[in-house]
């Protein structure tokens, strides 16, 4: 079976399968996070005048900000890692991917530290809508840092890359894709990082 | 991979490093920013204006957005106005409901 | 013409905005039989015509006429008119002009799982204050604290709405658990009761009881009166959530009302301490 | 093409089970989502035994409900929730989308397989594990959700089972979205050579906006669901206001939460979600058409730029459902308008069927009748859709019997008989044999018989003002007197539509293995699908290249030797 447009471009769309496919599922990750951010400005509305600013000033905005740069350096070392590999330059792409990695790694320790603190001060979701929310929004952030980093670890070790020996058009493609999935995910935060903390 | 790829690829990671400091740059912004003593209507607006401008920073340059096909262009688009719709969703809600 | 739908199940109207309602209910269920048949008589015209058995070469092009764009146009500019000419008036009237309270009978209504508490301002037209830490199953469902003032005449039913003819009625709607629907479906009101929300519904009577219950005479509701009925899916007790409507003239209705306010009298001694345990 | 050796290696399991092969996983769809459709439809039967003889043991299956075989009012309310659940995530959107749609797409456009198998593969075992929570929820201690398809809240955060339902949900929605990611970029991508969008069969069209449909509308429901779920399970309040008293007792959450919120999110998905379970079908119905009227359909490209308008407007229309939650003037304004006119798109799409006969050759087999009653069962419901979407007749239709017949009448004898003639029409293609005729017509006359005698009724009951989601029917109502008769006329009509199902179930069984043989291209039809082998190649579908030279349904061209020219065909 060979199905056409994996690697190549359809000359009409000047598109591959999987880069069409991630815009596709990006768009659909847009809606998510918009149901999410809707519900947000539900409640925020609803609630009691000053409620969602009184809540907000118990979080930690310099922890907050160091993650946010964090995560935008994750972004930044997963596109040099594909540009290293258009470059044809694999060491260099196994650094910048670990970087990503060790990135997403300090992102989600930090996150850690976060909710520990939240929860020993008995914040919890259930204390007030804006904590409900503040912990889902970011938990479910969370939990697609988490699934991103499953990917790329896996394009990271040696098993997942061993399609660059093969293929390299093909390894640099998923690598592509990877990439817009985590810049999205990156996205996502810049939009989390003020309305959670800052307003 | 021609020569010429590669240079093309070396200006794309000029580009992709003046975008981070851009970014790393417009987070301190915001959070400074959220120290001004300005009324919570105009903090809304400036720290999600600043929020957009990062975003598209982002969506433009690293996601390569701003020389993508049209196709995708086309499905963004078409997204981008229904999480409009979505957002409209509180709004009219809380102007247009009887009792709330 | 108008009352086709009365030979399909819809039970007469007893309220002034109903008719309006159920204007507009005939007008488009006429636009619907019209286009059903319309298009009926085509589809079976065309069935008949053009079975294989009669017609063995089938026609390339087909139908060149436009007329159906013209037919689409049609249909949408009969749902325009609808729209503008009654869909939004009946609208603006059920939310905007609600009756404030000193020109209407006003009373709140609060459903819970599987009642509706009725709650009369008294005499003095005015409600007390309720706390939701008062609430009592028992003897005290809409937690009215009697020490407020204004709650001292206030009066609540369970499951009795009783209200004048000819008299604009407001109901304040709301809910301490799940959503319910407030239908009376005689007089074409509904209205979700949301919990966390008060919206008042209003709707003025054209027949007492009384009245009504003569025109059911021969038919299978005979001797069974009016009611409120749960229109929303609200637990295992939804289907038997119903309350007893009562339309008096305005002796009848001031009659009830004295009644109630004796019992009121009784009950409490006189006494302020209704939301008290020791009752 | 390397795929002979492929294909030989293959053990049982990966042809079978574990197949990326676009085919295989359809058939699974296909046979999933129909025992869950037989399933639900028992679901029903249950219930409208209790509708009808209210409180008596129901025969047969009353073991099951405890000792004394009657139907109690919980169990009433988790058998009609999990009834509108199975049919709709479960039965239809699966066999619509996930069967037709993964079988017929790549067919009909000429590619050797979907765009990314595997993807599809994981598409159909998340709905089977989805299927599989839904179904065990019977069986937990805390039975099956009880709170309507549409799970309001505070209701649903209240009552049992919910948390299994959304969890359900959870995969569900992962898999269509999955599967609707894949629809989309095969129809783009990989469209045979000379398939330009103006060649597409209109089925691959409305497959094509379906899709859509699902990857923006279900990731907001996806969303609410998770926000019920840390209601439940977090004791968060997102849907749950201040000042509760539920069951005697103040609800201790932090509060301020608003139950419409989830009504908004919900129908935000569910308005468009009617839509996915219409337009498939009016796809497979336009093919059955223009195959059996030999000729072309009329309005093609209207009825494209209809379908893409529908979905396009399916978007701002949510709150029709919610008319009577307290809404304003402007927005219910909004509502009605944007109601009114999404019906036009709908009555241009059954206006081009209705033309398409006129100058006809029609053959009457089983697929065309199916399709052909499809017309003015969709129009029934279609048009009882109007006084609902007008707000001021909606104050007494909603939620009444009235709502249940109309979107019975579009999703039962509208999409449920669209499917049928897609499996009548099919069938030759997946098998290489035919089914049966006379099984056929003693399938489909009963079918439309019962399904009339079920839905008529019920908008007789919904103008008396009868409330659906009724443990008894109404039995207790004054205003329901005058129409209770109808609850035992309507129970039996389904009782004998369970019955007219028989013959479809034995036609099915005996054609797989005896039925008369079938050629590749059986129905003299143009579409591509047909130039491929009886059942298609497997990994492969065609034999060799397919290239593409005109429309879908050139059939009767003048002067041509025979009434059909397939599109692959120079
Ligand atoms: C496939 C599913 C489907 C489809 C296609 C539709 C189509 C439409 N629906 Fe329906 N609807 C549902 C499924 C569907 N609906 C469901 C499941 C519910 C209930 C959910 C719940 O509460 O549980 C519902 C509920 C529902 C409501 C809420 C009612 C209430 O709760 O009070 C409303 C209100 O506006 C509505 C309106 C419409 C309209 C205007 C259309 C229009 O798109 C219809 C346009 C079609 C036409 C106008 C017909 C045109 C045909 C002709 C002109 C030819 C006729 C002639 C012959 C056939 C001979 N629907
Ligand atoms: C796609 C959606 C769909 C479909 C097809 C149906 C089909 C049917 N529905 Fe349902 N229904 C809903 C969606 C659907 N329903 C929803 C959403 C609700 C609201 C739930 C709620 O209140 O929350 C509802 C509610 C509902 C009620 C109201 C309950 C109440 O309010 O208390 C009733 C009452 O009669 C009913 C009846 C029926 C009947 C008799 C059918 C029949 O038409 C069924 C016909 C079925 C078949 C003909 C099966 C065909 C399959 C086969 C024959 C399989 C063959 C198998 C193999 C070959 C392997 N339905
Ligand atoms: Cu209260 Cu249903
Ligand atoms: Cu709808």
């Amino acid at each position: 079976m060979q199905i056409p447009y994996t690697i190549e471009e359809r000359p009409e769309t000047g598109l591959n399968n999987s880069k069409l496919g991630i815009w596709v599922f990006l768009a659909s990750e847009v809606m998510l996070f918009g149901g999410l951010f809707s519900a947000y400005v539900f409640l925020r509305l609803a609630a009691p005048e000053g409620d969602f600013a009184y809540w907000g000033s118990k979080l930690n905005v310099p922890l907050a900000t160091l993650n946010t740069l964090v995560l935008i350096s994750s972004s930044v070392t997963v596109i040099m890692s594909w540009a290293s590999l258009k470059l044809k330059d694999f060491e260099k792409y196994k650094l910048y991917m670990g970087l990503t990695l060790l990135c997403a790694t300090i992102f989600l320790v930090i996150k850690y530290f976060e909710y520990t603190s939240k929860f020993h001060h008995g914040y919890y979701p259930s204390s007030s809508n804006f904590m409900a929310i503040y912990f889902t929004l970011t938990g479910l952030h969370g939990l697609h840092i988490i699934g991103g980093m499953i990917v790329m670890t896996y394009f990271w070790l040696p098993a997942g890359n061993k399609l660059w020996h093969t293929d390299p058009e093909h390894f640099t493609n998923r690598i592509e894709i990877a990439g817009l999935y985590w810049h999205f995910v990156d996205l996502v935060w810049i939009f989390l990082f003020p309305i959670l903390y800052l307003l | 991979m021609s020569d010429n790829d590669q240079a093309h690829i070396q200006e794309h990671i000029k580009v992709y490093l003046t975008v981070f400091g851009a970014l790393a740059v417009l987070t301190v912004v915001t959070v400074l920013a959220s120290y001004l003593d300005v009324s919570s209507t105009e903090a809304i607006f400036l720290a999600l204006a600043i929020a957009t401008v990062k975003a598209s920073l982002v969506a433009g340059y690293f996601m390569h957005l701003i020389t993508e096909r049209q196709t995708i262009i086309y499905i963004l688009c078409l997204t981008f106005f229904f999480f409009l719709v979505c957002m409209f969703l509180p709004l009219i809600t809380h102007t247009d409901h009887t009792a709330l | 013409m108008l009352d086709i739908l009365h030979y399909f199940g819809l039970p007469v109207n007893l309220s002034v905005q109903g008719a309006k309602i159920d204007d507009v209910n005939v007008i488009i269920h006429w636009l619907m039989l019209f286009l059903f048949i319309g298009w009926g008589t085509f589809f079976i015209v065309s069935l008949v015509k053009f079975g294989a058995s009669k017609n063995d070469k089938a026609d390339y092009a087909g139908v060149k006429s436009h007329l159906s764009s013209a037919l689409e146009a049609l249909v949408a500019v009969v749902e325009i008119v609808i729209l503008f000419g009654f869909a939004f008036p009946i609208w603006a009237h059920r939310v905007t002009e609600v009756p404030i309270p000193d020109e209407a009978v006003h009373v709140r209504v609060v459903a819970q799982q599987f009642a509706w508490n009725i709650h009369y301002p008294g005499p003095d037209g005015k409600f007390g204050s309720v706390r939701v830490d008062l609430v009592d199953e028992q003897e005290n469902p809409i937690g009215l604290d009697r020490s407020s003032e204004n709650a001292a005449d206030d009066f609540y039913t369970v499951n009795q709405f009783h209200f004048p003819v000819n008299k604009r009625i407001r109901v304040d709607l709301s809910s301490k658990d799940v959503i319910h629907n407030f239908k009376l479906p005689e007089l074409r009101v509904s209205q979700d009761a949301i919990p966390g929300m008060s919206i008042p519904v209003h709707f003025q009577a054209t027949k007492t009881s009384k009245e009504f219950l003569e025109t059911t005479i021969g038919t299978a509701r005979e001797g069974m009166g009016l009611e409120i009925a749960c229109a929303q899916l609200c637990g295992l007790g939804h289907y038997r959530m119903k309350g007893f409507v009562t339309i008096h003239d305005d002796e009848g209705y001031q009659a009830w009302l004295d009644e109630q306010a004796e019992y009121l009298e009784e009950e409490s001694g006189g006494d302020d301490d209704w939301g008290d345990d020791d009752w | 093409m390397s795929s002979d050796q492929h294909h030989h290696e293959e053990s049982f399991i990966q042809k079978y089970i574990f197949s990326v092969d676009h085919k295989t996983i359809g058939l699974q769809y296909g046979i999933t989502s129909l025992l869950f459709l037989l399933f639900g439809f028992g679901l029903m039967m249950v219930m409208r035994w209790q509708l009808a003889y209210p409180e008596t043991p129901v025969p047969i299956v009353g073991w099951l409900l405890g000792e004394t075989g009657i139907l109690l009012p919980e169990i009433y309310n988790s058998l009609g929730a999990m009834h509108g659940t199975i049919m709709i995530f479960l039965g239809v959107v699966p066999l619509a989308v996930g069967a037709f749609g993964n079988y017929m797409v790549p067919l009909q456009i000429g590619a050797p397989d979907m765009a990314f198998p595997r993807l599809n593969a994981a598409s159909y075992w998340s709905y089977f594990i989805g299927g599989v929570i839904m179904l065990s929820s019977f069986f937990m201690p805390e039975g099956a959700a009880r709170s309507g398809w549409t799970s309001y809240p505070p209701l649903s955060i209240f009552e049992s089972g919910q948390t299994i339902w959304l969890i359900g949900m959870v995969f569900l929605i992962t898999s269509s979205l999955l599967g609707s990611m894949n629809i989309i970029v095969t129809i783009v991508q990989l469209r045979a050579p000379g398939l330009s969008w103006w060649r597409l069969p209109l089925f691959v069209w409305t497959q094509f906006v379906t899709s859509f449909l699902l990857v923006l509308a279900f990731p907001p429901l996806e969303a609410a669901a998770i926000l019920q779920l840390m209601d439940r399970v977090a004791h968060t309040s997102f849907f749950l206001p201040s000042g509760l008293v539920y069951a005697g007792a103040t609800v201790d959450v932090a509060g301020s939460g608003s139950p419409l919120l989830w009504q908004h999110l919900f129908w935000f998905l569910a308005h468009p979600e009617v839509y996915v379970l219409i337009l498939p079908a009016m796809g497979i119905v336009g093919e059955v058409l223009a195959n059996n009227t030999r000729k072309p359909l009329w309005g093609y490209s209207s009825m494209v730029y209809a379908s893409v308008f529908l979905g396009f407007m399916s978007f701002i229309v949510w709150a029709h459902h919610m008319f009577l939650t307290g809404m304003g003037t402007a927005m219910s304004a909004f509502f009605q308008t944007t109601t009114m006119i999404i019906s036009i798109p709908s009555v241009v799409i059954l206006t081009s069927f209705f033309i398409s006969l006129w100058g006809g050759r029609i053959r009457f087999n089983t697929p065309m009748l199916f399709a052909l009653s499809f017309l003015p069962m969709f129009g029934i419901g279609g048009l009882t859709g109007l006084p609902l979407g007008i707000g001021a007749s909606d104050i007494h239709l909603h939620d009444t019997y009235y709502v249940i017949g109309h979107f019975h009448y579009v999703v039962a004898p509208g999409t449920i008989f669209a499917l049928f003639a897609g499996i009548y029409y099919w069938f030759p293609k997946i098998t290489g044999r035919k089914m049966s005729e006379a099984l056929g017509k003693l399938h489909f006359w009963p079918s439309l018989i019962f399904m009339n005698g079920i839905f008529m009724p019920m908008f007789i009951q919904g103008l008396a003002g009868v409330s659906r989601r009724m443990y008894d029917g109404g039995e207790i109502y004054a205003h329901a007197q005058d129409v209770l008769q109808w609850n035992e006329f309507m129970s039996i009509s389904a009782f004998l539509l369970g019955a007219a199902q028989v013959p479809f179930i034995i036609n099915i069984l005996i054609s797989i293995f005896n039925g008369e043989k079938a050629d590749r291209n059986p129905w003299q039809a143009t579409t591509i699908e047909w130039s491929a082998p009886s059942p298609p190649v497997p990994h492969l579908n065609f034999e060799g290249d397919v290239e593409v030279y005109r429309g879908p349904y050139e059939y009767s061209v003048p002067d041509a030797e025979t009434d059909f020219l397939p599109q692959t065909e120079k």
